[in-house]
């Protein structure tokens, strides 16, 4: 069903946790659908520093979170934004049909801790 | 690593007594039982022989037994078929929540032809009230159909005291025992029950064939339309070595039920205890007791369904889950919406169905892994409140 | 006291490779291809890999095959669901008097449901005109089904030019293919075939299997409700099992297709010519080049086939007829009847259909009693012209 | 299905044949129905001396008309009408369901033939 670097992210999953103090934080999903994915940011000189997940979900909802830390870890703010859902998906070597849609926010996650970082900046400079 | 196979829910192995019954007929013993000539004539008595033996397990009459695919179409045909027959002198059906989706989606298709239904709630352990049934019945009903015991959370329905009703109001009786028979005792007479679904891979018995028992006298349509075979209820060549698997399985389960399910009982309350005392924040789905033998239906909270059945694959575990992402639908599991569980607790079941084959080291296995497979998953989780990550 | 076989119509023999393929699942591989853990998927290839192989045989894609519990639900899927899902363009089906009880029943009961039918007529010699089809198209037609090669007389019927016709006239063209499927070629692309049935047991693969052909985008509704099993065209736990031998005595169907055509084509006209010309008042019924290759079906006059089968039994030969004694209902076969038989003279056929495992030995074993059974028969019968007798 | 006696019947028929000059003949059935029986006696001092069938039929049909043959030969003409359908079955040791109405009518073809061997006598003394 899954592919061998699905179940590899599945069972050894990349950057596990959440970043204390965060400079972002974004949660997308909802228990209802059986997804929830929280992704903290660390953001220094405008690329990601760090960046760590928290996943309620089916294998495919936990491997498409790791492999966005991955993707991104390092990278800036930019690139971070340009990452969408089906990249995470081919980076993966493809997601079940029926997974595709449901299980597969990753990137959403992230871009809504890139959304909440910008608004402390924000904030922060008013 | 150990293999271990705890979802004979979904499906059982054919034991080798069955499989040994049917290997003349898929070897040398070709006759198609509608023919005249000897190995015809044999193909026939093989398929009585096995029509018997299905009757026997449930204390029906042979004739009262009519061979069908599985029990999706003996439900199928239980629904439809008295439905279309009875059109005339009602057309108000009664069921329950926590059918399966054979009772359940043909329920809805006769809503879409006109028929009325009604879906009897259940209490938070699973178990339809019978006053409730009492209640709904109108001079309009013309069936009812009551899962016998549920085939996800295990519990067992009063179908005693619900037959009774439907009869007392003349009214005909179903129930979907795919699960049960085998399981527990069942006797169609003593229970009043009309008609009766069951699947023979569920018992040890082959994919691909199940009955439907049809009380003598019934008003009933075949779904289908063909040949004139099985009293011309079900049309179509009969499969010989399906129905002769189906017949041993029937056997051997009526021989073999007071064992079976004592061991299985005894595992279970082994599993069940092992788990609730190992694990936190965990709950038993169905009723502790009034519940099939070999069933055990937890809801872990804070992770989901899937991720639980993936990491158990990995340990060599075979285990099924009510989370939509294993149905491919958005919702999870109907039934256990039914009994009143969140969708958060809903998409972390775990359903841990026993069978023959398994043994206590089965489940001294499933509780060394399970707590350190739940801790894991609810170390990744933003459900999991600090204090318990 | 040799056996012969000669009822492959009827049903086949399973193939040792056909049972071998089966066999690891009744044993030990019991997972159901619904579950996510390894056995389940390991069930869900091998179910891939099945409908792959009957793909290949008609040259169709692989989800375009609906594997179903045989040939009569495969006919009752194609008409109700095509006329059901299609019941606001049009209430007009086209079908022949010749189809098998799976296709004529169903349509019958379309047409209790306030379908109109027709059935088109053939000639002496089982064939239908297409010009006839032409014809019978109204603006309300929404499926054509014709049968491929008809199961009594053999005759295969012109699909290509029909189904042209259908496509020409944007209708859906179903055809019931259980009994060419495997004897000759057959490409649903060239044909422009829409739905075809076929079923496992008639070409060395098991009973209780069979599968539909849908063309990719076409409307049709399930017959059954459940489990979305099938692309929810057909629920129930897949017969797993069944499925893979049919999977593989297509792939064998499919190698040795033109090999088995010859040696069939060559023993049928060995036979054909053998009962000609050694028996007086017989007539061969069916096209006489038009026909499948392992068909024959006389008719003997002034003798009942009932007898004669009884009487062939005790010689070790099955066969079968078109009497309406061996069927149990009052009316000789609607097929011999269309071919413009005579009620005595139907009710003396005998169809003789040979397969892989018969030789010229067995054919000459039936050219060696035969003549004496016919004979002795005639002796007895009122109907035997003095001088005959 | 049938029965050993059935078979043996089918298989060795009794009195098959027609009588020359016979006293009566009668015949039922008809071949749409796919059954034809006929019957022929030899009748003398109200006693059947000899009885001979043909039939067209099947399996039951003539075992059915040969068992009549052997059940009334040498009996009275008054014995001989007594005797019914299901009595015939009984002979045989019972016939399969489905047979028992189409097939078993060799009882009727004797009393036809009977009647007919009545009507002679009539005419004859007249
Ligand atoms: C309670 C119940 N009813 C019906 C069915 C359908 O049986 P089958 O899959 O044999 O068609 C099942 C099993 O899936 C079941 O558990
Ligand atoms: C032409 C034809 N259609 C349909 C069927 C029905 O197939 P099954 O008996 O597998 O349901 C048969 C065989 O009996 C057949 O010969």
């Amino acid at each position: 069903m899954y592919t061998e670097k699905v179940m590899d992210h599945f069972m050894h999953p990349r950057n596990v946790g959440e970043i204390d103090n965060p400079d972002g934080v974004g949660q997308v999903g909802n228990p209802v659908c059986g997804d929830i994915m929280k992704m903290s940011l660390r953001i220094k000189d405008d690329r990601i520093e760090d960046i760590k997940f928290k996943t309620f979900g089916c294998g495919a909802a936990i491997a498409t979170s790791s492999m966005v830390t991955e993707l991104v870890k390092g990278k800036t703010v930019a690139e971070a934004l340009a990452l969408n859902n089906r990249m995470v998906a081919e980076a993966l070597g493809g997601l079940p049909c029926k997974k595709m849609h449901c299980s597969n926010l990753a990137a959403d996650a992230l871009h809504a801790a890139i959304a909440d970082y910008k608004e402390k900046q924000v904030q922060a400079s008013r | 690593m150990r293999n271990v196979y705890l979802d004979h829910a979904a499906t059982t192995a054919v034991h080798p007594k069955v499989l040994e019954s049917m290997l003349p007929y898929l070897q040398d013993k070709l006759g198609n039982p509608s023919s005249i000539y000897s190995s015809g004539r044999e193909a026939k008595a093989a398929v009585e022989t096995a029509r018997a033996q299905v009757a026997a397990l449930i204390n029906a009459q042979p004739d009262e037994i009519i061979f069908t695919s599985g029990g999706t179409e003996a439900d199928n045909l239980a629904l439809t078929g008295v439905a279309t027959a009875l059109s005339q002198q009602g057309r108000h059906i009664i069921t329950s929540r926590i059918e399966h989706h054979a009772v359940l989606h043909t329920a809805e298709e006769l809503e879409r032809k006109g028929f009325q239904v009604t879906y009897l709630p259940v209490d938070p352990d699973g178990l339809i009230n019978p006053d409730l049934l009492e209640q709904a019945l109108t001079p309009e009903t013309i069936m009812v159909s009551i899962i016998f015991a549920n085939n996800e959370i295990g519990t067992i329905e009063p179908i005693d005291r619900l037959a009774k009703i439907a009869k007392k109001h003349g009214v005909i009786f179903h129930t979907d025992a795919v699960q049960a028979v085998g399981n527990i005792p069942i006797d169609v007479e003593e229970l009043n029950i009309d008609l009766l679904s069951l699947s023979g891979h569920k018992i040890y018995g082959p994919k691909g064939i199940g009955a439907l028992y049809v009380r003598r006298g019934m008003n009933i349509k075949p779904l289908m339309q063909g040949g004139s075979q099985e009293r011309k209820l079900r049309p179509g060549t009969e499969n010989v070595p399906g129905i002769v698997g189906l017949g041993k399985a029937a056997e051997l389960a009526r021989i073999e039920l007071p064992a079976r399910s004592a061991h299985l009982t005894e595992l279970r309350d082994y599993l069940i205890d092992g788990v609730l005392s190992s694990i936190a924040h965990v709950r038993l789905n169905g009723h502790r007791t009034l519940r099939l033998p070999g069933n055990a239906n937890f809801s872990f909270e804070f992770i989901e369904g899937e991720s639980l059945l993936l990491s158990l694959d990995m340990a060599g575990i075979a285990a099924s889950s009510g989370s939509a992402c294993t149905s491919g639908s958005l919702d999870p599991s109907h039934v256990l919406m039914a009994i009143g569980l969140s969708h958060e607790v809903a998409h972390g079941s775990l359903r841990l169905t026993l069978g023959r084959e398994n043994n206590k080291e089965d489940v001294d296995y499933v509780l060394s892994v399970l707590p350190d497979i739940v801790g894991r998953l609810r170390a990744m989780s933003p459900l999991t409140p600090a204090k318990e990550a």
